[in-house]
């Protein structure tokens, strides 16, 4: 049960298993990335290029993982144990200019924001401001602090008197059980969804209309070192992907029943009406005039001076550095 | 503690660590996967306020609540099994038991229960300090000799005067040790019950540098929750030598 | 120097006194559940063994081969007031049995054990008893170890400090009296010891080997320290030892237990007048006698 | 075990509380909260392929390779120690102090150190079972008395000799007893290195599962931990009875 | 029955052996080090102590309140082949370390240790030697104990075993072959410590308090059973005792220590023929004898 275990490097002269029979001459390189939380919509591309084969025909083995902790895949980009790793804009700009943590972004998957703080349908919150005096819990992302300070702040309120929890991911479990009163790093497309599903309406703010600049949802980040020596292995990687995007964007159920039959069922139970809107949801905040995964430097600046804005940041970090465009 | 000479040699193993480490951690140069320990010092110093003024009250106040409450609990089911056959019957085999599984893979059901509040902490804390309070009170209960019982029967002593004049004297020196197991395991039960959900304390602080890629603040903690650790043990070899002056302890 | 008063009321007296422990089966499931509960040996934090100073429980109890076995059939003896009786005989001929039905630990199945000649509902707290070992309570004090028999009665632990304190004394432990047992030699422990059974106020004091601890010269001495203190207070003593020559050196009369069940007491007067002395053992006459006592020791040892 | 007398004292307690577990969660109705326990039996089988052939293997593979380290590390290091008094003089007083820090806290860093592959949650189970094993061992190999010591000494004996005719032989009940602590807490060292990192093992199911608003599904793999736990200690009870058979038990 | 041979080679000798134990200071720390470590009343999870059945550590050492003091002062003495020596002395005047010297386990500060006139490099390994209580190892049965001195001198286990299987009988151990100690009274454990002294295949054995753990009777026993033993093996016997009356039973020379430092043993022979029973002992000759040791050894131990 070990996704992480490595697999055997000179592989040519092995077992003739189908990825070899399907794979280019040569050794297949290995690409590990890590998922930003457990698998749904968002990743369906992959799981297209996987299930489809457009990984093998790059020559990559990659193995999917997904984290323990929702900031676990920056962490483990950062520190090398994985080549890729989805994460978050700010994210990365935090790392790059507060520690000067050697990762960059390599494409922007989810152009702006799912992330809603979200609360029960009868809960008295009414507009931001609302929130001081609450507690508000979150997947101990850094970014959504910064989410709640500037919502509270814009709508008039004093964000010191929010009390942010770190729980992980329990996000549904807890505003459910009620320990808290609302929670942020919610997704539109996810957590609102499945609630409803299982029977809890909520309501939600969208940060965007409260001051929040439309940030890259979800980017794919590796390490400096990495991006040196594996260049051209995420190179191809990428490839694929916007291969599995193509195909999902023209088969949208094609590439959920894919998603779904990945998923084991006792694992990560997905339910397929909640996947599908959630999808709908999805497509347009992904696509991009300049093509998937493209990101631009306006995009970067703009986050990077809200961030300066409020304090969350004290340096600007180089745009040099924190992102490539692959699609050039 | 009393041969000063005894603490030259690990003093030195752990001087040539640090400085191993030191070294290890420049050469790397990834500050926050293997941050070196003058960082980690200087990081604890730039912490300090936040951390002595926030965290430090945060988490004691965790393992004080938790060690008074399984203290009470765990000295009461003690000297309760002392008193009555069938409840020991009962409840010892279970409270054995209970240590071959791994209780505290309950400890997230906790946060459900008591939500983020100090008692999804206390909880885990008396969880995991329970038993060897209980056990080692017990057990000192028991461990008064089966002779001494006899004699003071021979001078008509009551089942209170053989309570308080036997028993717990005798259980006081195993209270004690299951409290130096206690007092330790508190601080790993309040620093993983801060894991699970907290908004304040040393294990949220360490976890929450982690998140803002801070290598040296993510030991800062570490460095300061070792420190109770020891100071706690300290405390009560402090209190077991005041109260156990009769001991042969030259 | 015989103070044998045959008309006046014995002591201590048994009226066919029969006892036996409970079935072997029952009395070891017992022993065990309370020393060895079988899930001890799971602990996976086992018990703390704290060396806790001055707690001895070195000496193994006899293996209980004969229990559901009658061990004394129909016993009767008598002790007159002011008598020193020794007793003696194997290891498991019940020396100790016979202690503890004297106590009130354990009861006999039939017969009476009278004391000055009345029967009492419960023995417990009637008689003054020295165990084997020192056996005192580590964290007391001298003073507050023989002051326990005191406290028990129901004085206050001051009252009860002050009494003793008058007669450390006369038991050569004035300067020792806020030492801790761990602090005394094997002889001044066993001291102690006797002063808290003399405090607990009766005239019948029963010592279990008290001196099968100490060294042979140890022994030799608290053994004349012994007769003093008896002279001194005249009280009747009972005396338990492996010993023969600590018995002849001691005893007005020697009990032998020598066969199982115990049906009679091998009564033997010691014919030697007081004050003894360490070479009073050695006329003629004595030495028979301790020939005599080894052999009927010795037959019943050898298996 | 001997007598399953001493047993219905225990299991009664134990059904009396599961009934009452039953009733408190059936009148709740949250079973996300607090799942009866009849849906938690339920659920065990239910999943039961997947937590068999997936979860437990995972578990115990980490269980085992973590005991199997730290086992050779800490009777190494016990021998060593042993061995060579400047190694002990080292170490030992440092073994003891970390004992009194929570080196728990440390296990975060190892999901940085060795991604989320086994030797991270490997990593945890050896920082906790290390040190039992290694203070019960060399306890142990202390244990025999010095006036055996100086008696084989007597007969010529050689260093070597010493060592495999007495401090071995002594050691091993000593060792036996660190490795029954050692395997209780590896299970709860893998369980929280699941936490902090996994793709598969009982504990990250657990985890896993409170996410999906499954509370049974919560407590499933927790009862298959704690039996995993019991059946471990009861292996290496099994064990001690058969290389000890010289022991007086009756 | 005297087999001394003066002008032969003595099986031991003393040359002016000086002796004295390191500094209070260094061996009291060292002591400590070794079994408190100051850490250890730390232990949060302290030391599991396991009840090894069968190993007594009881005896308190005699606290080492004479170190640094010169325990031996130009010491000589000779034992010649063949001869049964009881050394008798109080408690802490060096009994136990002449054996630890001639045994090879301290070393003389000055002087010479010679074994029938030869001095040696090291003398471990060159005398047999049976400690006080019967310290066998509690998980080898009574065969492998016996082999241990043997398999130590290279033999293989199986070989060593069948060598000692052969000799059981003659002490009395061929039903016990296979139990292990816990199973033994306490005179069949010494039966064994013995055998096992026996088989260090030096004609010098050194007893020491061999029997001072076994009640009255059983010592008597094995008091004989030893008289029997060393007659059919003519090994010369040094023998530690605490009793007067087990010395004069038992020996050729009783040698006194009384002294600190010691310069001079008072040697003092027996003038009893063998075979001896106990009453041998009763002969006025031999009261005397014992009077006069008695009060040798009281006035040192009175303080
Ligand atoms: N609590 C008990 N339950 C069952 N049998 C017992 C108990 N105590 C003693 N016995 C048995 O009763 C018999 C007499 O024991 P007792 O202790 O009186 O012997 P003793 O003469 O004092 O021996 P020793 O000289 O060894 O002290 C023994 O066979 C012993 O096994
Ligand atoms: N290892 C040691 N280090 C320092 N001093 C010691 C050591 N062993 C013994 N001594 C001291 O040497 C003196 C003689 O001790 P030894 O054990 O030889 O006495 P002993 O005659 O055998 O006494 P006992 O009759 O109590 O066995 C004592 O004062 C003791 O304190
Ligand atoms: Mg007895
Ligand atoms: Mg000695």
């Amino acid at each position: 049960g070990e996704n992480a275990e490595p697999a055997e490097k000179n592989a040519g002269d092995a077992s003739d298993t189908d990825a070899e029979k399907k794979a280019p001459a040569g050794e297949q390189a290995e690409i590990d990335i890590m998922l930003d939380w457990y698998p749904n919509a968002v990743h369906s591309y992959l799981y297209v290029a996987m299930e489809n084969g457009y990984f093998e025909e790059e020559g990559l083995e990659v193995t999917i993982q997904f984290p323990a902790n929702p900031t676990d895949p920056i962490n483990l980009a950062a520190a090398g144990k994985i080549t890729l790793g989805i994460t978050y804009q700010p994210d990365v700009v935090t790392a790059r200019a507060n520690q000067n943590v050697p990762v960059k972004s390599i494409a922007a998957i989810v152009r702006s924001p799912l992330n809603h703080t979200i609360f029960l349908e009868d809960s008295d919150i009414q507009t931001p401001a609302d929130l001081a005096g609450k507690k508000v819990g979150y997947p101990g992302i850094p970014l959504n602090e910064a989410l709640i300070k500037t919502m509270v702040l814009s709508d008039g309120g004093d964000p010191a008197e929010v009390s942010m929890i770190d729980i992980g991911f329990e996000l549904g479990t807890s505003i459910v059980s009620k320990q808290v009163d609302a929670v942020t790093g919610a997704y539109i497309n996810h957590e609102v969804p499945v609630l409803a599903f299982e029977g809890h309406a909520t309501r939600y703010f969208n940060p965007v209309d409260y001051g929040v600049p439309s940030f890259y949802e979800l980017v794919l980040v590796t390490n400096d070192a990495t991006w040196e020596s594996q260049e051209e292995d995420i190179r191809a990687f990428w490839r694929a992907a916007v291969k599995g995007y193509e195909y999902m964007v023209e088969h949208p159920d094609e590439a959920l029943d894919i998603l779904l039959n990945y998923q084991d069922q006792a694992n990560f139970p997905l339910i397929e009406a909640v996947e599908k809107q959630s999808l709908t949801i999805l497509l347009p905040k992904m696509e991009a005039d300049s093509g998937f995964g493209s990101q631009d430097a306006d995009s970067w600046q703009e986050t990077i001076d809200w961030m300066l804005e409020y304090g969350l940041i004290d340096e600007t970090p180089s745009l040099d550095e924190i992102f490539v465009n692959i699609t050039e | 503690m009393r041969h000063w000479k005894d603490w030259i040699a690990p003093f030195l193993l752990v001087f040539f660590a640090l400085l191993a480490w030191e070294g290890i951690a420049r050469f790397i140069g990834m500050s926050f996967i293997l941050p070196a320990p003058t960082e980690v010092a200087a990081k604890l110093w730039e912490l300090k306020v936040i951390l002595f003024t926030v965290h430090l009250p945060a988490t004691l106040q965790v393992i004080i609540t938790g060690l008074m409450l399984s203290t009470l609990l765990g000295t009461g089911l003690a000297v309760w099994m002392n008193w009555s056959k069938p409840v020991e019957k009962a409840f010892y085999p279970l409270l054995i038991v209970s240590q071959t599984i791994p209780v505290i893979a309950l400890a997230p059901i906790f946060v459900l229960w008591f939500g983020y509040t100090i008692w999804s902490k206390v909880a885990v804390t008396v969880l995991i300090t329970f038993f060897p309070i209980t056990v080692n009170t017990f057990d000192g209960l028991r461990s008064s000799s089966s002779q001494l019982r006899q004699l003071l029967l021979t001078m008509e002593a009551g089942r209170r005067d053989i309570f308080f004049k036997l028993e717990l004297p005798s259980s006081l020196p195993y209270f004690y040790s299951g409290l130096k197991v206690a007092v330790t395991l508190s601080v790993i039960g309040a620093a993983i019950g801060e894991w699970l959900g907290a908004q304040a304390g040393l294990g949220y602080f360490s976890r929450r540098m982690m998140t803002q890629f801070d290598g040296a603040g993510v030991f800062a903690p570490i460095v300061l929750l070792a420190l109770v650790g020891i100071s706690l043990v300290l405390l009560v070899v402090l209190l077991e030598k005041m109260t156990l002056h009769w001991r042969k302890t030259e | 120097m015989m103070r044998n008063n045959q008309h006046g009321q014995a002591a201590l007296q048994f009226n066919n006194v029969s006892f036996r422990y409970p079935t072997a089966e029952t009395s070891a499931a017992k022993a065990k559940g309370r020393r060895n509960h079988p899930l001890r040996s799971f602990r996976p934090f086992p018990a703390i063994k704290t060396a806790v100073a001055g707690s001895q429980t070195t000496k193994s109890q006899p293996l209980p081969t004969h229990a559901d076995q009658l061990l004394f059939d129909s016993l009767q003896f008598r002790v007159e007031a002011g008598e020193f009786i020794c007793i003696i005989g194997p290891s498991g001929s019940g020396k100790s049995t016979l202690f503890k039905l004297i106590t009130g630990l354990s009861r006999p199945e039939t017969g009476q054990i009278l004391l000055h000649g009345t029967a009492h509902d419960s023995l417990l707290g009637k008689v003054g008893y020295m165990p084997q070992h020192d056996l005192l309570l580590p964290w007391r004090t001298v003073v507050a170890n023989a002051a326990l028999p005191l406290e028990l009665k129901g004085a206050s632990r001051k009252e009860a400090e002050q009494r003793v304190t008058k007669l450390l004394g006369q038991f050569g432990l004035e300067h020792v009296a806020n030492s801790f047992p761990w602090e005394l030699s094997g002889g001044m422990r066993q001291r102690v010891s006797f002063l808290r059974a003399v405090l607990s106020g009766s005239d019948i004091l029963l010592l279990d080997e008290p001196f099968s601890a100490l060294d042979a010269i140890t022994r030799l001495e608290m053994q004349e320290w012994l007769m003093e203190q008896w002279k001194r207070r005249r009280t009747t003593v009972l005396f338990i030892t492996h010993d023969v020559d600590e018995a002849l050196f001691l005893a007005d009369r020697i009990f032998v237990l020598h066969d199982t069940p115990v049906r009679q007491l091998h009564d033997i007067s010691v014919p030697l007048r007081r004050p003894r002395n360490a070479a009073s053992l050695h006329n003629p006459e004595l030495i028979a006698l301790k020939q005599q006592l080894l052999e009927l020791l010795r037959t019943k040892v050898k298996r």
